[in-house]
This record gives structure tokens, sequence and C-alpha cells, in this order.
């Protein structure tokens, strides 16, 4: 195989894995931006999509296209459920708490998914029917792989609309930019954090769908998966979703370059150790948010 | 205010309540114990990254104990088997042991299902003398020889040599591996580049995966970079499935061996596909269908498959067939000598000829294990279905 | 007389918004010194670049002859710089005691050896440590509070607090940021007399105040921000004089005399 | 150090000593002694977390550290365990400063993930480094501690051991509370910002706290390592993070006392459990978020606050139905 061959293999890789994180580390800037939270259940939003998908495919025998849209729409109804019991009750409480509770919303889902559907790793049929490889030289692709970047950019345009062009959309928007003036121009803060767990819940699940046939999905996947969206999240600048989707593909080719022409040991710790380099060299967050401004606030 | 008061008031009343619910069961428990029942240990990962161990083989235990009991028990001494969870952690099966020695003082222990958790627990029961039969596979256990610790599974090394002889026949000398980073991976991986150079084989790509890794394309591509002439893919856990998939989708043709790790139908099923033409060595359980009647273990393993399968709805593992061998052996011993437990240590340690779902074991007091690498077969995948893959 | 702070053509910026430009003022020992402008000014932010929460973006700060400007807040702390907060920053997890005696960190030595094993050093200090606390404490009239936690207090009170622990750390030079914000009248005078009490005690105050009637009776010195820019400075009688300032202060309230209900 | 807790730690003391000689069974022994060694762990974490305000969901890497430390010291390098035990201090203590430096400039969310990944990563080192930590399969045959000639292996001995630590450490960091640094290490809880102002270098002492937990958590990996005799990397996951984050909320992260109960709780209670195996991750997840929600106090504090406000309202109640009779 060539060195040009394996390099581009490796690009492919990368660009599939990426996606995944970028859209991981989507949701986390939604609930970032509405409400100031990190939610660590992310990762089992993700986990959820997938499960619920299988489920009712290969269980149910729903057929795809409606099983995608009733997963999505449980797993959103899942999020709002966790904002509606776990952070909602909560009067002024302090970031430890909120790390705390999103912590344990995350087991508990965890021990749910468990619960529902046992240990066993599940998987999904491909998306299009022919499941050959689609060749680049000795380089090859996986079909899905191009279903995956589709179904990323047709989330991120529908997010862009709703953000931009909706009124809610741009409520939330404004909830971002100044929690208390939003309020007082009649901004229903609290149902913007509820949507927001909501919408991110949904931008989860819909990464769940799409990785499991490539991936396949079990009930532990999600804290993996939060932790390297997170590391997205922070290289792209906590709350830049353009920089999410960039962040994703950086880090996902890094790992597989890295995979591929160091070592697959230190694979998972690639991501971990971006985040921490990132996080050291500026201090203040990647915002450009300084220590003297998150003291104004 | 009062209306949260109330509310708060409530969870905790339930939250006490529960509590000594709970307290209290374990209270009434001890006071209803049978009559001198013969009390075994069972010790398995029934939840964690190893339940897929562990669950089988507790569902084995707990068919093997209504079975014995069904005809009377062990001379009218019903069989009772405790049973706890390790969830695979070192930590749990240190305590479990001790519960299971001190607090309700088993005559024998089978399990743990890991490699790990059994040698956690080998210095409690050697020093307590309590006979332990381990459902895990890595050779450290037996070797150097334990006075009370033996161990049912299949030898890794005889896995890695029925692999390489088979490879020798088919004139392959140059593989490359990859392997799961988990006990069972390691093991495989460190067999596999210890026996190498007996076989005349070169490894020429050494790769790992994580048990919650996603995508192997990065490790296959540079495989694919090599002149390998097969891949061997040692590993336990479900993420193995992934690699045929990835293979295929890197138009990689080469033979892939895997490791009795895959004697799960379950991963050829997630590997769909993909799966066809797969060769392992595993024990003759998985492919029972097409194993010749003249074979000696052919009724065992009907039997044991049969009776697992109408009783619990799912397919059968080679996993469970360990703690199937382990606790007939512990209960066999029991009937012949009594609940010593010195007799029974040597009843073991002399059985010869004992047929169970790993093969054919004949212990003694030098090997602990009792098996030798005939006890493995080579199968291979065909229509989704585990077959014998035959001499040819 | 040498000044106890000198200030020096101060600029600060936050992300390309100027709140401070060529501010420069000198407190002298023993005296009390009042900064005062419209919301916006840029009070606050002096008083955080003093005490080193911010850093200036240009300029220098001298205090008892030595550059301050560059050093971290605990250090400007332990020269003889203290501070209280516009929004009331006390430690609700600690009694009101334990607030007060947090103030005397820059002057006792006990690390954490010591204070692990109580050794007969640390013995002794905590013991100086707990009867300056309590004198302090009856300093500001809330000695029979000790064993309270601030949330249980009035918002005066926690002022009072607020004012302890600082004069704990025993100060040359304390910050008071707006220490008569949202207190009635009969508060406002006790705090009025406070402030002198403190001063008679020899230590310069720099007072950030809303309270005109307040300002005017107690400073001696007075300085007028408008748009982070100094516009004037004197004593009360000068300032009150001052065309500009009134121009700035054309229609607040808050500056006509006598008119407070 | 007030009265109250003079009295409180001789009655712990006491029912420490005492407990063996009631309860002989090595099985219980070894709850205990697993309960002791965890204490080590959350006594530094609440110090870290509700003294000083500063997350860690990184603190199972500390303990794995001493762990291993102490594990390949005496097994591959021949070496004392007493050996081991200190250089797993000082090697978790200097991880800890490593790494606390550049990650307490941080807060909230972003400390909280920075330790998270620090505590994945070195997961991933005892996973990986394969010539060193015997990889995924772990090592086992790791001596037990020994005063000259008297072995300490037998559970009864080991437990008077390990709790005669914890009782010594559990009494200096009550010290520690009570004194200078102790007050600016809960000042930087209270306001960082403040606390800076009177003179108390936050990131010094946030720093010393961090390391001085880590070095905790490296003592507890010491003792655990030659009681278990088998060390793989399985037991140093960030569920065992989140574990320990568990048993200091659930004691009460606002006071120390709350560590040692929160953590007799979580030892001693599953093993009661053992009925629930299967759903013991779902249980700690509601008992986490039950008590972040309703009893954010922890569970000892929150039900003596409702216990106390429930007679405070009977005896206003009853005051008022005397005012009626009298009328």
């Amino acid at each position: 195989m060539s060195f040009f061959s394996q390099l581009l293999q490796y690009v492919f890789t990368g660009v599939a894995v990426g996606a995944i994180y970028g859209m991981v580390a989507l949701g986390f800037n939604i609930i970032y931006n509405a409400t100031g939270i990190i939610n660590l259940a992310q990762g089992e939003f993700v986990m959820l999509g997938g499960m619920v998908m299988i489920s009712l495919t290969t269980g149910l025998k729903v057929p795809m296209i409606l099983g995608f849209f009733i997963s999505v729409g449980i797993v959103t109804l899942i999020g709002a459920v966790i904002e509606r019991g776990a952070i909602h009750p909560l009067k002024n409480p302090s970031v430890m708490t909120l790390i705390i509770i999103t912590v344990a919303a995350s087991i508990l889902l965890k021990g749910g998914a468990m619960f529902i559907w046992g240990k066993q790793t599940y998987t999904l049929p491909a998306f299009s029917s022919s499941t050959k490889p689609i060749s680049f030289g000795e380089a090859s692709l996986n079909p899905q792989t191009i279903w995956i970047l589709g179904i990323m950019a047709a989330s991120m345009i529908v997010l862009a609309i709703f953000f931009n062009f909706t009124m809610t959309g741009k409520a939330m928007r404004a909830c971002a930019a100044n929690k208390l003036a939003a309020s007082l121009v009649g901004v229903n803060v609290k149902l913007m954090v509820l949507l927001s767990f909501a919408l991110s819940a949904a931008i989860g699940a819909v990464a769940g769908i799409i990785i499991t046939p490539v991936a396949l999905m079990d009930y532990d996947r999600g804290t993996m998966l939060a932790i390297k969206g997170f590391a997205t999240a922070v290289l792209g600048g906590l709350g830049s979703n353009i920089g999410a989707v960039i962040a994703g593909f950086i880090i996902g080719l890094m790992e597989s370059l890295g995979a591929g022409f160091i070592s697959s040991s230190y694979k998972d710790a690639i991501a971990l150790l971006v985040l921490l380099f990132v996080l050291f060299i500026r201090p203040g967050g990647i915002m450009g948010t300084t220590g003297e401004e998150k003291f104004k606030k | 205010m009062v209306g949260v008061r109330k509310n708060r008031l409530r969870v905790v009343g339930i939250f006490i309540f529960v509590m000594a619910f709970i307290l209290g069961q374990g209270v009434i428990f001890q006071g209803f114990a049978a009559k001198k029942p013969y009390k075994i240990g069972g010790i398995f990962a029934i939840t964690g990254g190893a339940s897929f161990l562990g669950e089988p083989e507790k569902n084995t235990a707990r068919m093997i104990e209504e079975m014995v009991n069904a005809r009377g028990g062990i001379y009218g001494h019903p069989l009772k088997l405790i049973i706890e969870d390790t969830a695979g952690d070192e930590t749990k099966a240190v305590n479990a042991v001790k519960k299971l020695i001190y607090r309700d003082h088993v005559l024998a222990i089978i399990g743990p299902s890991r490699s790990g958790t059994t040698m956690a627990v080998i210095p409690i029961v050697e020093k307590k003398g309590v006979l332990l039969v381990s459902c895990a596979a890595a050779e450290a256990i037996v070797s150097p020889v334990k006075k009370w610790v033996f161990k049912t599974p299949q030898k890794d090394s005889d896995a890695v040599r029925r692999i390489y002889e088979y490879m020798n026949k088919k004139g392959i000398s140059r593989i490359a591996i990859i392997t799961g980073t988990t006990g069972f991976g390691d093991q495989g991986r460190k067999k596999l580049k210890e026996l190498a150079p007996d076989y005349g084989i070169t490894i020429v790509a050494d790769e790992t995966y994580s048990p919650k890794d996603t995508d192997m394309t990065a490790q296959l591509t540079r495989i694919k970079a090599t002149d390998a002439q097969a891949v061997v893919n040692w590993s336990i856990v479900p993420a193995q499935s992934i690699v045929p998939k990835n293979m295929r989708q890197l138009k990689m043709n080469i033979p892939l061996f895997q490791s009795h790790g895959f004697g799960n139908i379950k991963y050829v099923e997630l590997a769909g596909e993909a799966a066809e033409g797969i060769i392992f060595p595993a024990g003759r359980l998985l492919a029972v269908d097409t194993l010749p009647d003249t074979n000696p273990q052919k009724d065992v393993l009907s039997f044991y498959k049969e009776e697992y399968e109408k009783r619990f709805k799912e397919s059968v593992s080679t996993f469970g067939g360990h703690a199937w061998d382990a606790l007939w052996l512990v209960v066999n011993a029991l009937e012949e000598t009594g609940p010593r437990p010195e007799a029974m240590r040597e009843n073991i340690e002399y059985t010869k000829e004992f047929v169970g779902t790993g093969g054919i074991f004949n212990f003694s007091p030098e090997d602990h294990s009792g098996l030798t690498k005939e006890a493995f077969e080579m199968l291979t995948v065909k229509g989704g279905k585990f077959v014998v893959l035959g001499e040819d | 007389m040498n000044p106890l702070l000198r200030i020096e053509d101060l600029r600060k910026e936050f992300g390309g918004i100027v709140a401070l430009e060529g501010v420069s003022f000198t407190v002298i020992p023993n005296i009390i010194k009042a900064i005062i402008g419209p919301n916006g000014a840029g009070k606050t932010t002096i008083f955080n670049i003093i005490s080193g929460i911010y850093s200036p973006s240009k300029g220098k700060i001298w205090f008892k002859e030595e550059r301050i400007d560059k050093l971290s807040s605990h250090l400007i702390a332990m020269r003889g710089i203290s501070r209280t907060f516009q929004n009331v920053q006390i430690f609700n997890n600690m009694t009101v005691l334990e607030n007060v005696m947090i103030g005397c960190h820059p002057w006792t030595r006990s690390g954490f050896f010591s204070c692990v094993f109580k050794t007969k050093g640390n013995y002794k200090e905590e013991k100086k440590i707990y009867s300056r606390a309590m004198e302090l404490l009856e300093f500001v009239g809330l000695a029979d509070k000790r064993s309270l936690f601030p949330s249980s207090l009035t918002f005066q009170q926690q002022r009072l607090i607020e004012i302890a622990r600082a004069l704990a750390t025993n100060p040359e030079l304390i910050l008071l940021d707006e220490p008569a914000a949202g207190l009635n009248a009969r508060e406002t005078i006790k705090i009025a007399e406070l402030i002198y009490r403190i001063k008679e005690e020899g230590i310069s105050i720099l007072l950030v105040e809303h309270d005109m009637d307040l300002v005017m009776d107690i400073s001696q010195e007075i300085i007028v921000l408008n748009s982070g820019r100094v516009i004037a400075e004197g004593n009360p009688r000068e300032v009150q004089n001052n065309e500009k300032v009134i121009a700035t202060y054309l229609g607040e309230k808050e500056f006509v005399k006598d008119k407070k209900p | 150090m007030g009265k109250k807790n003079l009295y409180a730690l001789a009655a712990l003391t006491g029912f420490i000593v005492v407990l063996p000689l009631v309860i002989g069974n090595p099985y219980y022994l070894g709850i205990f002694i697993f309960w002791g060694i965890y204490s080590l762990i959350t006594i530094g974490l609440s110090l870290l977390i509700g003294y000083t305000g500063q997350i860690s969901l990184g603190h199972a890497a500390f303990f794995g550290i001493g762990a291993y430390t102490s594990g390949i010291l005496s097994t591959r390098f021949g070496l004392s365990p007493w050996i081991g035990m200190i250089a797993a201090i000082f090697l978790a203590a200097g991880l800890a400063f490593v790494i606390g430096a550049p990650a307490l400039k941080l807060k909230g969310h972003y400390l909280a993930m920075a330790t998270l990944a620090f505590g994945e990563i070195i997961y991933i080192v005892f996973n990986q480094w394969i010539s060193l930590t015997g990889g995924p399969s772990g090592f086992g045959g790791i001596p037990a501690f020994s005063i000259g000639n008297f072995s300490l292996e037998s559970d009864f001995s080991y437990y008077y051991f390990v709790w005669g630590i914890v009782l010594f450490v559990f009494l200096a960091s009550i010290n520690l509370i009570h004194s200078r640094v102790g007050r600016a290490l809960r000042s930087i809880h209270g306001s960082e910002v403040a606390a800076r102002c009177m003179g108390v270098n936050t990131s010094g002492y946030k720093l010393k706290i961090f390391v001085f937990s880590g070095a905790l958590g490296g003592l507890a990996g010491s003792l655990y390592v030659h009681f278990v005799t088998f060390v793989s990397p399985g037991t140093f996951s960030v569920m065992f993070s989140i574990v320990l984050l568990t048993m200091v909320a659930v004691g009460g992260m606002t006071n120390i006392w709350g560590a040692i109960t929160g953590t007799a709780i979580l030892t001693i209670l599953p093993e009661y459990l053992r009925a629930f195996q299967d759903y013991d991750i779902l249980i700690y997840g509601a008992v986490l978020l039950g008590i972040m929600i309703f009893l954010p106090e922890g569970l000892v504090l929150g039900v003596f606050n409702i216990m106390r406000k429930k007679i405070i309202l009977r005896e206003v109640e009853e005051e008022k139905l005397k005012l009626k009779k009298s009328r």
C-alpha cells in the first residue's frame, strides 16, 4: 500500500470519527450557551439514540426512516425529563452541584440502559442497501461515512435555520448572550433551558443512530464519547458551533493519523491530551474570557 | 414551603424503609436456612465489562444446582449454591470470597470468571485451605501449581499452538496480530509472541485496540501496508467484531484468525457477513451439531446445549461450559468423598478421563488444568454458524 | 509628606472598551479620600486594579515607594492595602468570628505542618489571632454575633464584618467600596462614625460612595471620575463648586444636598 | 478543635478499637479495612471539594499511582513495602503537583473535565505500559507489610494498622480545618477574590491541598495493594473516581465527618445490596441524584436538619395550642 493511499485511508477514518465528536460537541454547546452548564450526560444521549433505534428497527420492525424520527423524539423527551427532574428543581445551584448532578444523571441513564437492554452489544444494518466500500485507489471509503457526513451537514443546517430564523431560536441565542436582559424582554428563560436540553438530546440521538452501523452500541459507550466530545468543544471554543465541527475533524484526524503512523496503544489518550493542552495553555478558557471578565460577572 | 419539607421527609422516610427492609432480609434468609445443605460458593463477573463471562456461568451453575436437587441432592443433602458478583473487580472479588469462606462456610468455590480476580483471591483460599475451581483462562493460575486451586478453561498457549500448527500446514509464516487491551487480549498477545519462533512464524505487525474502540481501520491500514499473510485478532470483548467488518471495508482478503474468545454466536451476528470464513480454535461445544457421533464429548455437549438453551432462551457459549465443568468436578468429588475439603481436593487432583464441555480432563498433582491442546477444535463460520473446520 | 499611594497615568481596557484613561492621583497617610462619579465611571475598576484583581493596561502604582501594579492580590494585601466589596463578598461557609480571623492572615505565619500538629508556636499565634479578631468585632459592635453564620445577619451587619475583616489585616490603607449602599439614614450615620474611628487609628481610607451627604461630611479630599477620566480633584467645597462636576451630575438627585427623605 | 469534635473523635476511636473484638469475622474485617482505605481518599477529597471548593473527578488516578508504585517496587525491585509506601506517597504527591499547578487555575466545569481527562489518561497508561504495569492483566504476588518479623498479613492486625493511620490522618485533618490554613482553605470556597484580598495566596493553598489529597490517595493505594496483593487497572477507572465523589456527597461535602460516614455507607451497604447486584450502577446514580436534589448537605447533616426542623415545628405548634387554651 502506497504512503499516499495509507494517508487517504487515515483521513477517511478520521473524518468519520471526527464528525461524531463534532456532533457530541454541538450538544455540549447548545446547553452551555443557554445555561452555562456542561452536561456531562451528553454521551448518554448518543448511546440512547443508538439503543432506541436498535429496539425500534430490529425489535419492533419499524421502518428505518420512521424509526429514526421516533428514536430522536424519544431521546429528546428523555433530555427534557432530565432537565425537569434534575436541573429545574434546583434553586441557585452551585457549579459543583451542577457537575455532580449531571454526572449522576449520566450514571442513572447508563444504569437504566443496562436495565432495559442488558449488557450486550448491538448493531444496526447500514443505511444504504449496498455495503460495498467505495474505492479510491488502494484506499476505500465505507458508504456509511457518507451518510454520517450528510446527516451531520443536514443537522447543522437545521440548527442554523433554527437559531437564526425562528423566534424560539433567536430567544435561545438571546439567553446565551445575556440571561437577565433576555428575561427582561420577555423571554421565558426557564423554558429555554428546557428546550436546550431537549435539543441537545436530539442532536446526541442523531449522532448515536448514525454511528451504530459502523461502531456498534452498548450501554457503556457514553462516558468516552462525552469526554472526547467535550475535548472537541473546548478545542473549537466552547459555544462555537462551527468551531465544534472543525475541531471534531481535527481530533478525529489526529487520532487516526496518530494510531496509523505512531502507535495505536495511546490512541484514546490523544483527545484527552489535546483537551489538557488547550485548557492549560489558555487557562482562562478558549473563548478568550479572562479571569477578570469572569469576576465581572 | 411546608409542601417541600413534606416531600423531603417522604423521600427520607422511603429511603430509611428501604434500607431497613434490605438489612432485615439478610437476617431472614439466614434464619430460614435449610437443613444441612452442602454449600458451594460461586463467584462470577455477573455485571460490569466481563458480564458476558459471568452471566452464562451463573446461569449454568444455577441449572446444575436444580438438576442435582431434582434428583434428590447428594445423598439427601440438598446442594445450595451461593453466588456472588465480582463485577470483574478485584476488590469485590476479595470481599466476596471472604464472605463465602467466613460467613457462609462453603465447602468449595467455583469461579471467578476473570484471571485478574482469580489471582487476587488465590492467597485467601490458599491460606484458609478452600478448594477453588476457577473459570478463568490464564495459565498463571495453575502454574506454578497451587495446592487448592484448579481451573477448567483450556490454556491460551494451546489455542495459540493450534492456530500456529494450522498456519504451518497452510504455509503461512508472516502474520500480523491485533489484540484487545484486556487481560485476555494481553495474555494472548504475550503467548502469540512467545510461541511464534517455535513454529517459524514472524510477527510483522503488532497492533492493539481498546475494548471501547469503535473503529480499527487505522490499525488495519497499518497491517495492510505490511506483507502479512494472515491476521490474528485476539480478544474477548464485542469490539473484536469490528475487526472483520473493517477488514472487509478495507478490502483485505487475507485470512483472519481469531481466538477462543470469539466463541460466542452474538459476535458473529455483530460482524454480520464479514464473519464468514473466520478461523478460530475453540472447545467443541460451539460446533456440537457438526461433530461426528463418535466423538466422546458429543453426548455431554449436546445435553448441556439443549438444557441451557431450553432454560435460558439464549444460545450457549463456551464460557458457561467452564462453570459446568467446574461445578460437576466439585459435585462429583462431594459425592465420592463427602463434605471433607481435603479429601475433595485430592479427589479432583486424581480425577482422570472426566468428560467435560471443555475437553477430557486428566488432573494430577503436577497439572491442575487437566487439558491438552487436543481440547481445542479448529472451527470456522459458515452461513452465520460455527462449524468444524475439518482437515482439508 | 510622602504619599502612601501614588497612581500614575492609569489605563484599563476591557476587550477594546476603555474603562479608565490617564488616571493619576495620590493618597497621603491618615486621610479620608473619596472617589465619586456616576455609574460606570470606573470607580470600582480603580479599586480592583489597586488591589491586584485586574492588572492595568498601562500605568504605574506605588505603595510606600514600592511598585505594586505587577503584584498579585495577596501580596498587595500583605503590604498593607485592604478592602471591602460593593457586593459584599463574605465567607458564608464560616462563622462571623472566623471571617474576621481570616483577615489576620497576612501577619501570621503558621504553615501546613504547624497547623496539622498544633505546635506551640501555632497555639500562641492562634490565641493572638483570636484576641485580635474579638477586639475588632467589638470595634464594629458584633462581638455577640461571633459564632453565628453571616447568612443569618442583616446586610448592614455583613458590611461591618467585611470592614472588621479588612481591618484585621492591619492595613495602612483601606479601600471601602460603597460602605453605605443600601443602608438607611441611621445606619449611614453609624458607618460614617466608624470610618472616622478607623481614620483615628492612623489608617488611610479610600472611599467609593454614592451617598453625597456621607462623602461631603467625612472626606478631606475628593476625586471626581467620569467615563474613566478624572474631571476634578480637591476638597469637598472645591469639588462641589466645580463646573464640570455640576455638569456631570446635572439632574442627578443625589448630588443635590438635603433632598433625601 | 472544639469539644464537640473531641468527644466525637473519642467515640469514633472507641468504636474502631472495639469493633474487631465484637465482630472478628475476617469477612467483615476485610470490609472495614476497605472502609478505612477509602476513607483516606475521601478525607482528602472532602478537604479539596467540601472545604476548598475545588472539584476533582480524577482521584482514582492517585489511588492507582500509589498502588502501582508500591506494588511494583516491592515485587519487581524486591524493596520493602515500607519503602514502596513512602515512594507511593511522594510519587502521587509529585504527580498531583505537576497536574494541579496548571489545572487549578481552571474553574468549575473546566477543572472537572481536566481532572477527568487526567484520570482517564492515567488509566490508559496503566493499561498500555505493559512492560511496567503488567498491562490489563495486572500482576500479583505483592507482599504484605511486616514490622520486624511480625507480618501484618492477618485481617485483624491489618485492620488496626490501617485504622491507626486513618485516625491519625483524620485528627490531622480536623486540626488543619480549625487553623489558620484551614480558614484560608475555606475562604477560597467562600469567595476566591475576597480571600486573595485578605492576603491568602489562593493558588498556593489550592495546590497544597490538592497535593495533600493526592498524597493521601497514594497512601491509600499502597495500603490497598499490600492488602489485596494483586493489582490491575480496572480498579482505578473513572467510575471509581465517581464512586469516591458519591461517598463524599452522600456523607455531606462540607463536613469532614461526612467523608468517613459516606464512605462507610457506600462501602458497607453494597455488601448488603448483593441481592441487587445487577443494578448497583442504577442505585449509585439514583442515590447521587437524590442526595444532590433533596439533601445537598448530605445524608447525615440533612437528616439531622430535617429532624431538628420537625422538632422545632412541633414545639411551635404546641406553643400555639397552649396559647389558645390559656385564652
